[in-house]
């Protein structure tokens, strides 16, 4: 990783790079999340979970990716042919696109956009189109029903995560995620001689930043587009082989780009405090993942122990409480911002 | 009959259900008797729904079950029935006369309509009775008097074939719609026992003295029936 | 794979099967959903036809019988002891507690009486049965609700008390332990110690789940006020058990009937709830559990001592007659009315179940409800297909 | 090119990735797995009973429309944050008067949907 | 066009897939009768815990099944259901019948609404014997699919 973070710029720099965060990264994740996944469910339920595949059961992610590679192809009557294929492409398109912009370490981020975080909101809801197209394109009964419930809830938790990062924006004064760790790395907590991890001086942003977050990606309590016990698997019923697979796992590595996200936004990403240079670069990843990880175990967590909302409960939830709180939170972060 | 004497063979806890239910139906009511904590009461056909107003009406507001019996004996039915230990079985079928059946609250026909009630405040059970003519399976419903016996009725129409003047929805609640038949009458008979009667019949130690008969179908009921023929006869 | 024309001629009688006909409210133009017979959320075999208007239930239809065996014909074809073997299959989570009444009618027709001693163990086990039935639906109805967790405790530890049913009775599932006049035998050395441990292991497990859902705020907003049954509405369906006490009806026959068990030799109490909501059932199912730990570690103190089984033939003939004997099963009012015409198995017999009931309330109660509630519904009223369909 | 745009050309290259991933692992599998069709195979799955309808009456589900429109009205709304919010402390009180007001008529909005009744049931 | 359809697949191709099948079998929950009770406690009972051999219980659709366990009781009724859920399978899939009554009728031998046997409707790989057979015997019966599972030939089996 090293000698590919001091070629310099250059397209040998860039490849690597590309490498790196298309292919090393979005595997691992899926690999790690998916294992991660089983073995934490396993265990809070005083299982072992997958034993078999490999030592502890970690091959378990290849050895269902070879297995639905042998499936069949199925597609239902009246189902909508193109749109039916695609929208798994889609969802995966949609996964790959949050990883751009997340940075692992002091230069190592494929695309320091400056709209960064702009970027993110905007490229998460693209799901939001695959789901509603696999809905519709199903002519299933439970797949549109689980579809149309995605719609109204992605969109009702769309607005609380844009607003719960506006307050990460007032701070940092900066769109971009790179300048966003910076500026948490080096900031200070309101002029205070504390080092500004978001989490302080943002827990209501990063409350609802994970509850919206435990929304978009569908996980229990927020589940209703899967819920198993009502609509069968949702939009995902009528899929089948790999369509299935690719589903699944932009489930798993959205949850991941969603964690290393909010490590990103509010607890100082790859950054260690006293730690700079070549040393920042080689364990900045490392940082990251463990942040990852921990936000992840939460998602995880609630999702393994907590009953689903119902729909109207969640709509409520959203715009009785969260969108309330996260315009009081702009205003009173921006009442310190302008003070002090 | 006389009402006096009925009434002293009711035990204390129901003289008032019953005197309720006689005030009401009068000629309707057709014979009682208690046990215990339950009543039983044998009503016309044609009070039957009326019969369960006037439960309803003093306290008996808890639905129990609803359901009909067939009295017609078959023998062939019930196939491991006829087998008896070989000590038992000539003396049984020569000498006793079959036992005469005590129908609890009695009965002429073939078929009959029961159903239980129970009163929650009374702690007492309550079973209603009534006589079906056997050319004319028709019964009054309950299932606007009780909300609960519109599945028992359609149950009952199933197995037995009662019809349930004024339910609104007699259709098949288990069998599939193209199920023909009654399956709990006793004339009809379990497909599978005539095809081949219950192991059980057959003394398991005669079967290795004809290995060669057990191959088909065939041989094992001609077998099986000649064996349990040949158990009764000895 | 033996003959592929056959499996074609298969795959084409299926796909003509008829289903069966359904309500004429339902036929009609609109958006229909089939819930059932495969989904998760009805138990098995259960099949309900709901019509939708967005997601509110304009009308629900359930249809049953797809796990229909035809007991009561069965029963009539076959000698009491094999009826017993049969009957445990009814309800399949508390299968002893299916024995007893049945056992207990054909022992009122022969005025016979089981011994004290077996009396007592009867009704250890009976309660162990109830433990074991509502153990998993306290999990179950977790999983329902999208909470995966507490089922896998719910079955973690009704392995206790399954290990002691079959340590006791030979069967983990179906005992098939009652006999006219008695028990098969008696219970195996220090049974009744480790009964009272597990006891306690159950009363934790109540404790537990107690913590992780019933004072779970989301489990609470899904079930209050959901599928509320009034006190004359559920008698008027014939509702029982635990549905019928959450909705305000103190009784219990284990409490209020006399019957050969030792119930009225102990200390405990009936729990009843006024809201008949689903998250009222609930809780008193999970009050009901830790009331039958403790019935059962009174009954283990007091078990006297002497024979299990009274004199009866070796081959029963029952005498003539008619009796109806129901007990407070788990799942609520369990009751088989015998008749007997003196042979060597029943005449007729007609098995309430408590299930049937409890389900034929459901086009009422689901109409105008959201198909999230159906799912809660569902599973607060708590069937078993078997018991249902019989 | 500007530099602009070329970051956003890395984004296209990114997206085409999982768009060529799945096309080369899906025509891999074609290698690899059968194709066995059966008559019932590709009926809609609806609990292993028949569906209904082929078409269901989709009007009738879809009652997000008012969210979806309450939606639209927010979200382009918190667009405008976004460029405040990168210059609070130079706008300064002036501008956080202006976004308060600003936030004051969005929760207008909103409280005119709740009383309503669109954050009712669907 | 398909290797399996041109019955070609060399052997250490096959070992590979083979192993990936058997230790990926996703495994529907719909349980039928008594017999569901088991399988429940085999899947969700942390004493057995059948994710250990891969078994993964999560779809409740059939299109994402590969193994399909027959647990309990086949009515008339729900016979056709049966086989058209099996259908709505997509190959390559296994059923696993547990349980007497599933294997032949097993106490409702003389019902008039019990199909004796599911085998008369849809190809069975294991039966699993027991009135309900212990959760051990289920796994027992896994264990079984996935030797038989490893030892398949691919085309062999796909193409009839």
């Amino acid at each position: 990783m090293i000698s590919i973070a001091v070629l310099g710029e250059g397209y040998l720099f860039l490849i690597g790079k590309a490498i790196l965060l298309l292919i090393v990264i979005p595997a691992f994740s899926m690999l790690i999340g998916y294992s991660f996944l089983l073995k934490m469910m396993s265990h809070m339920q005083d299982r072992l979970g997958p034993m078999e595949a490999g030592p502890h059961g970690i091959f378990q992610l290849l050895a269902d990716g070879l297995k639905f590679l042998q499936k069949e192809d199925l597609m239902p009557n009246g189902s909508d042919r193109f749109i039916f294929k695609a929208a798994p492409i889609v969802m995966l398109v949609s996964t790959f696109l949050l990883y751009v912009v997340i940075p692992i370490g002091p230069h190592m981020v494929l695309e320091n956009l400056h709209t960064g975080i702009f970027y993110v909101l905007g490229v998460s809801s693209i799901s939001v189109i695959a789901i509603l197209m696999a809905g519709w394109a199903s002519s299933n009964q439970y797949s549109l029903l689980g579809a149309l419930r995605a719609g109204g809830q992605l969109i009702a938790y769309e607005i609380p995560l844009v607003l719960s990062v506006v307050g990460v924006i007032i701070e940092s004064g900066t769109l971009s995620l790179q300048g966003i760790v910076k500026a948490q790395a080096n900031g200070n907590l309101f002029g205070l001689p504390i080092r500004n991890q978001y989490l302080i001086s943002q827990f209501i942003g990063f409350f609802i930043f994970l509850i919206s977050a435990q929304a978009e990606l569908a996980q229990t309590p927020f589940d209703m587009p899967l819920a198993e016990t009502e609509i069968v698997a949702g939009y995902m019923t009528e899929y089948s082989g790999f369509r299935f697979l690719l589903f699944y796992l932009s489930e798993t590595a959205t949850a991941f780009a969603l964690s290393a996200i909010a490590s990103t936004l509010f607890l100082g990403g790859w950054a260690v405090p006293f730690i700079h240079g070549t040393l920042a670069q080689v364990i900045g990843p490392f940082v990251l993942l463990a942040k990852t990880m921990l936000i992840a175990f939460l998602i995880f967590w609630f999702r393994f122990s907590l009953p689903r909302f119902r729909e109207d409960q969640l709509q409520a939830f959203a715009w009785k409480f969260l969108i309330p709180l996260g315009l009081v939170n702009i205003l009173i972060t921006a009442i310190f911002k302008v003070a002090l | 009959m006389t009402e006096e004497n009925h009434l002293s063979t009711v035990s204390d806890l129901f003289s008032d259900t019953v005197a309720h239910f006689i005030e009401a139906l009068s000629e309707g009511v057709l014979q009682y008797e208690s046990k215990e904590k339950d009543l039983w009461i044998r009503v016309k056909n044609s009070s039957w729904a009326k019969a369960a107003q006037v439960a309803k009406s003093i306290n008996f507001n808890y639905f129990c079950f609803l359901s009909g019996i067939d009295w017609k004996d078959n023998d062939e039915l019930g196939s491991e029935k006829l087998w008896q230990a070989p000590s038992e079985s000539v003396e049984s079928k020569s000498s006793k006369p079959p036992p005469k059946l005590v129908k609890i609250a009695g009965g002429q026909s073939r078929f009959q309509v029961f159903a239980r009630l129970f009163s929650i405040e009374k702690k007492l059970g309550l079973f209603l009775k009534t006589d079906l003519d056997e050319k004319d399976l028709v019964i009054d419903s309950w299932s606007h008097i009780y909300k609960g016996a519109n599945w028992h009725e359609r149950e009952t129409w199933e197995m037995f074939g009662f019809v349930f003047k004024g339910h609104s929805d007699l259709r098949h609640i288990y069998l599939p719609s193209s199920f023909e038949g009654n399956p709990l009458r006793k004339d009809f008979s379990l497909l599978a026992r005539q095809v081949k009667p219950w192991p059980g019949l057959v003394d398991p130690e005669d079967m290795p003295e004809q290995p060669e008969q057990s191959n088909s179908k065939q041989s094992n009921i001609d077998e099986s029936s000649n064996n349990s023929d040949n158990s009764e006869q000895s | 794979m033996s003959n592929p024309s056959n499996w074609n001629q298969a795959s084409y009688i299926s796909a003509q099967a008829a289903d069966a006909r359904i309500n004429i409210e339902i036929e009609s133009e609109g958006t229909v959903l089939n819930l059932g017979p495969q989904h998760p959320a009805t138990h098995g075999t259960l099949r309900i036809v709901v019509k939708l208007e967005g997601e509110k239930v304009v009308s629900a239809d359930p249809v049953c019988g797809y796990m229909h065996r035809g007991y009561e014909k069965l029963t009539e074809v076959r000698t009491y002891a094999q009826v017993t073997t049969l009957i445990n299959r009814i309800d399949w989570l508390g299968s002893f507690a299916n024995e007893v009444p049945f056992i207990l009618a054909a022992e009122k027709l022969m005025e016979v009486e089981a011994p004290p001693r077996a009396q007592w163990i009867r009704t250890i086990l009976f309660e162990m049965a109830r433990i074991a039935n509502l153990s998993v639906f306290l999990g179950e109805m977790g999983v329902q609700l999208g909470a995966i967790t507490p089922v896998f405790y719910a079955f973690r530890d009704r392995e206790f008390v399954l290990n002691l049913i079959e340590s006791a009775t030979g069967g983990r599932f179906h005992p098939n332990f009652d006999r006219i006049g008695g028990l098969k035998e008696d219970l195996p050395k220090g049974w009744l110690q480790s009964t009272q441990q597990a006891m306690v292991k159950m009363r934790h497990f109540c404790d537990e789940l107690e913590q992780m859902l019933l004072e779970n705020e989301i489990f609470q907003a899904r079930c209050k006020g959901v599928g509320v049954i009034p006190a004359d509405v559920a008698l008027n369906y014939g509702l029982s058990g635990a549905n019928l006490r959450a909705s305000g009806v103190d009784w219990d026959i284990r409490r209020d009937q006399d019957c050969a068990l030792a119930w009225k030799h102990c200390d405990w109490k009936v729990h009843v709830l006024d809201e008949g909501d689903s998250f009222a059932r609930y809780k008193l199912r999970l009050q009901e559990v830790r009331e039958s730990t403790h019935i059962i570690d009174q009954l283990c103190q007091s078990i006297p001592s002497g024979s299990i089984m009274a004199k009866v033939p070796k081959i029963i003939r029952v005498p003539p007659g008619e009796a109806f004997v129901n007990t407070e099963n788990p799942l609520g009012e369990m009751g088989y009315y015998v008749i007997s015409k003196g042979g060597l198995g029943p005449f007729r017999t007609k098995i309430r179940t408590p299930s049937f009931n409890n389900i034929s309330i459901l086009p009422w109660l689901l109409k105008g409800v959201y198909l999230p509630d159906v799912i809660t519904i569902l599973a607060s009223l708590y069937f078993i297909l078997g018991d249902i369909d019989r | 090119m500007s530099n602009y745009l070329h970051n956003y050309l890395g984004v296209f290259f990114v997206a085409l990735v999982p768009v060529v991933f799945s096309a080369l692992t899906l025509r891999l599998g074609k290698l690899l797995r059968p194709n066995n069709p059966q008559l019932q195979k590709s009926i809609p799955y609806e609990s292993g009973s028949n569906p209904f309808s082929s078409t269901i009456n989709k009007s009738h589900l879809i009652r997000y429309y008012l969210l979806a429109l309450a939606f639209v009205v927010f979200d382009i709304e918190a667009v405008f944050l976004f460029p405040w919010a990168l210059r609070v402390a130079s706008l300064g009180v002036f501008g956080l008067i202006e976004i308060t007001i600003f936030v004051f008529i969005l929760s207008l909005g909103l409280i005119y949907a709740w009383r309503k009744g669109v954050l009712q049931w669907l | 066009m398909a290797l399996v359809n041109k019955k070609f697949f060399p052997k250490p191709l096959s070992h590979i897939l083979n192993n990936a099948r058997k230790y990926s079998l996703w495994v529907y929950q719909w349980g039928l009768a008594c017999c569901a009770i088991e399988m429940a406690a085999t899947f969700v009972s942390p004493r057995y815990d059948v994710m250990r051999l891969g078994v993964i219980p999560f779809p409740a659709s059939p299109r994402q099944a590969d193994l399909m366990i027959v647990s309990g009781t086949v009515t008339d009724k729900m016979a056709p259901s049966i086989r058209r859920l099996w259908e709505q399978m997509p190959d390559p899939k296994y059923v696993i019948s547990m349980g007497s009554c599933a294997n032949s009728g097993g106490p409702y031998w003389d019902s008039y609404s019990v199909t004796k046997g599911v085998d008369q409707i849809i190809p069975v790989d294991i039966y699993v014997p027991g009135c309900p057979p212990r959760p051990e015997a289920l796994l027992e019966a896994i264990v079984l699919l996935q030797k038989k599972i490893a030892t398949e030939d691919v085309s062999q089996r796909w193409i009839q």
